[in-house]
């Protein structure tokens, strides 16, 4: 409910842990995603979601190599700088679905790339120490990059016809 | 490189993947009771967290912790017995609104008048999920179902005033999407001496998918939390359900373990049965 | 000449002989039911009196009307039950504080939230009398006994505000010295339509003999009954416990009886089997 | 809780009223308590109830004899016009106690014929019409009678010493 839009990034070190952060709770949800889509049998998604999560575990291991010197913090949830109530970058877990298709889980790794995107621009826009800004502007980059490499899969996947939910035996069945 | 030293909420996740239904609130609660666990640093051989049955209740097989998966309705007495024989462990009971206020309510009601310093969370969607769809408690009474046609015409009823009315210390209203207010909510319960109370709005997104719509009805209370549990009684009636956050942080006197237990020595024994 | 027509309330006292203890509040709340029940002009074949277990639950027996002495904590479930069998019947529950709020609470919580239009009547004298003095849910923390030495440390809990909560319709606190007003207490919430509850503080003279002095703190509520329900929690968590008279009288919508049952036709039924 | 000392009696058929439920009253109460002390086995006071029930039960029956013409009405609870929270001539039923004496016994018939008569007494200063006083004035007469009556019992007993009440197995051990 708490956001903090003012709460300025003040240090290399707390962008870093933001990024890796980022990348963490990533990982994390596309893991949990992979998950239940292999206990729904839904098993193309479940390797699509691993995918991005393997996407994201790379990412987040660049990071750590750069936070080498300068090091990660340890911060409580509540620490965090995030513009909004949530990490920038967390696929929306409550659109997911059993029948769910490539189309809307890239759907969802895209609003969550742009997100992330948005996070670094407002850093890039509103910080005032010139290194903070020339980091975020790189973070900016790779998440423009990982945009536009959700684009062009969605253009392999394009959105399903009306009725990819139906199921002739429905969990919801009240018999 | 200082990543090594703290525990990540990740750190708290089980190997065990959940059953829930893809898009299911609980995935959102499971998230933030791990972010919590790791921003209150503990350890999880400090930690157990109890269930009832349900839904919700399958939540300590998710966890890397200590977890009691117990029968319907009584969870609360298994964590006050665990947290009466092993007080210096965080207890953190987990539930429906199912096993939680209807064949758990009479524990419900005692829990909340003990006292006892423990941290119990309600994951209300307001229906029995598991079992395909019964009105619970909480469910509206226009509720229209095959299992319960034109609705049950019966009232809900208020958790949160119940507990109040019944003798919690800390009670917070949260929704589940809203990860970072919930696990700060969950630690701040926690901290809290007594009896802390969640009713966490956690959509059934098979057999209620118009809670989906709770996303965009929660809000921020319109006042601080009080300590006056009479205030916090009418300001939870008269809400409109989605204020999202602590509605009460009270000073009650918390049940204290060990309170009534002499320590006897067997000469003290004896004596008692002298005539 | 016309004492003959209607019914006086000795013709309401069966003959036998109560064994409560000579002194004991629920002597004058037998006489408050029996002139209640003349004063509503209901005949004995249209009354039933359903209990549970405890000294004040033996009061089905000392009335001439129908009656069921039931199980420990399970009265509401047989009157929830009965009324819907025969709603011609004015029915009317009653017991103590240990079987209504400590085994009894869940029914308690949720013959409230039902609504159901019968009369909830409890003698609170916080103490378990039949058994010999254990303390209750409403027994204060630092009552000292041989069976709860130094105080249970426990918090009482507020029933009046449980049934607030959990949808009552009328809620009235009286005390059991006050025939007077006892009495009409008990019609007015015979009258009032949906669940009704008094909390009757009845003192326990053999093992609670301070409670004798309940009689000089009891007064009149200092405001009128209000139908908020918020407004009459907040009132009750916050008076002295003395105050006596009706505290919340609603208009939340009872359970009607017969709701949601639709009478059909075989050809109806044949009709709900076809694939 | 309500008085309506200001109620005032307005008929012959109301004061006879009144003063017929005074007595059922009585009789019931008495008759309650003798049956408390019958199964207390406090044999001495069940009868003691019982004879001051039965002293009740010709009061009564003169009363209803005197009613026969002009007649009784049927009030509610609520309607009768005590000056205080009961009855007048109700025996405090919380007073008693199953080892009480004939003193404690006629210690509350005496409370109980004295606040009978405060009633009439009242009536008789403050009702306007003659009839109603002259018949009050009769009524306050046999209510001063008894109370001759119980005094004198009371001189044959006396206030029991202190410890009438000790039990070597009191009903209220915990053990």
């Amino acid at each position: 409910m708490s956001a903090n839009p003012d709460n300025e990034i003040s240090s290399l070190s707390e962008l870093l842990t933001h990024a890796y952060a980022i990348e963490e709770d990533a990982i994390d949800r596309y893991h949990m995603l992979g998950d239940q889509m292999e206990v729904h049998n839904n098993h193309e998604l479940a390797k699509l979601f691993r995918d991005l999560a393997g996407h994201e575990e790379k990412h987040a291991a660049e990071i750590k190599a750069r936070a080498e010197t300068i090091g990660l913090m340890n911060l409580k949830s509540s620490e965090y700088k995030w513009p909004d109530t949530e990490g920038p970058e967390l696929a929306a877990l409550d659109e997911a679905h059993y029948r769910m298709t490539p189309w809307h889980a890239l759907q969802m790794a895209l609003k969550a790339e742009t997100r992330a995107f948005e996070f670094f621009d407002h850093i890039v826009n509103t910080v005032t120490d010139p290194e903070i800004k020339k980091w975020a502007e790189e973070f900016r980059e790779e998440e423009a990059e990982h945009v536009t490499l959700v684009e062009r899969l969605l253009e392999k996947n394009p959105e399903p016809p009306a009725g990819w939910a139906d199921d002739d035996d429905p969990p919801n069945l009240q018999e | 490189m200082n990543v090594s030293a703290p525990l990540k909420a990740s750190d708290f996740k089980s190997d065990l993947k959940p059953v829930w239904c893809p898009g299911c609130g609980d995935y959102h609660v499971l998230l933030s009771l791990t972010k919590a666990l790791a921003d209150l640093e503990r350890k999880p051989e400090e930690v157990a967290v109890i269930s009832g049955i349900g839904c919700s209740s399958r939540i300590p097989a998710y966890l890397k912790c200590y977890g009691f998966h117990g029968v319907h309705g009584r969870s609360l007495p298994l964590g006050t017995g665990l947290k009466v024989a092993r007080p210096d462990m965080t207890v953190i009971v987990a539930g429906g609104d199912g096993d939680g206020f209807s064949i758990g309510g009479n524990h419900f009601l005692h829990a909340c008048r003990r006292n006892i310093d423990l941290t119990y969370i309600v994951m209300d969607n307001r229906v029995y999920g598991m079992t395909k769809g019964q009105p619970s408690p909480t469910t509206e009474p226009d509720w229209d179902s095959a299992l319960s046609p034109g609705g049950t015409g019966l009232n809900p009823f208020h958790p949160l005033v119940i507990a109040l009315a019944s003798g919690a210390n800390f009670v917070a209203r949260a929704f589940s999407g809203d990860i970072r207010g919930t696990t700060k909510l969950i630690s701040d319960a926690v901290n809290h001496p007594g009896f802390s109370f969640i009713q966490i709005l956690s959509p059934c997104v098979t057999f209620r998918p118009e809670q989906k719509e709770w996303k965009s009805a929660i809000h921020a209370p319109p006042v601080e939390a009080t300590d006056d549990p009479a205030r916090a009684a009418r300001r939870i009636m008269t809400d409109d359900g989605f204020n999202v956050g602590v509605l009460y942080r009270g000073d009650r006197r918390p049940y204290k373990i060990g309170d009534g237990v002499e320590h006897k020595t067997v000469a003290d024994l004896e004596q008692e049965f002298q005539i």
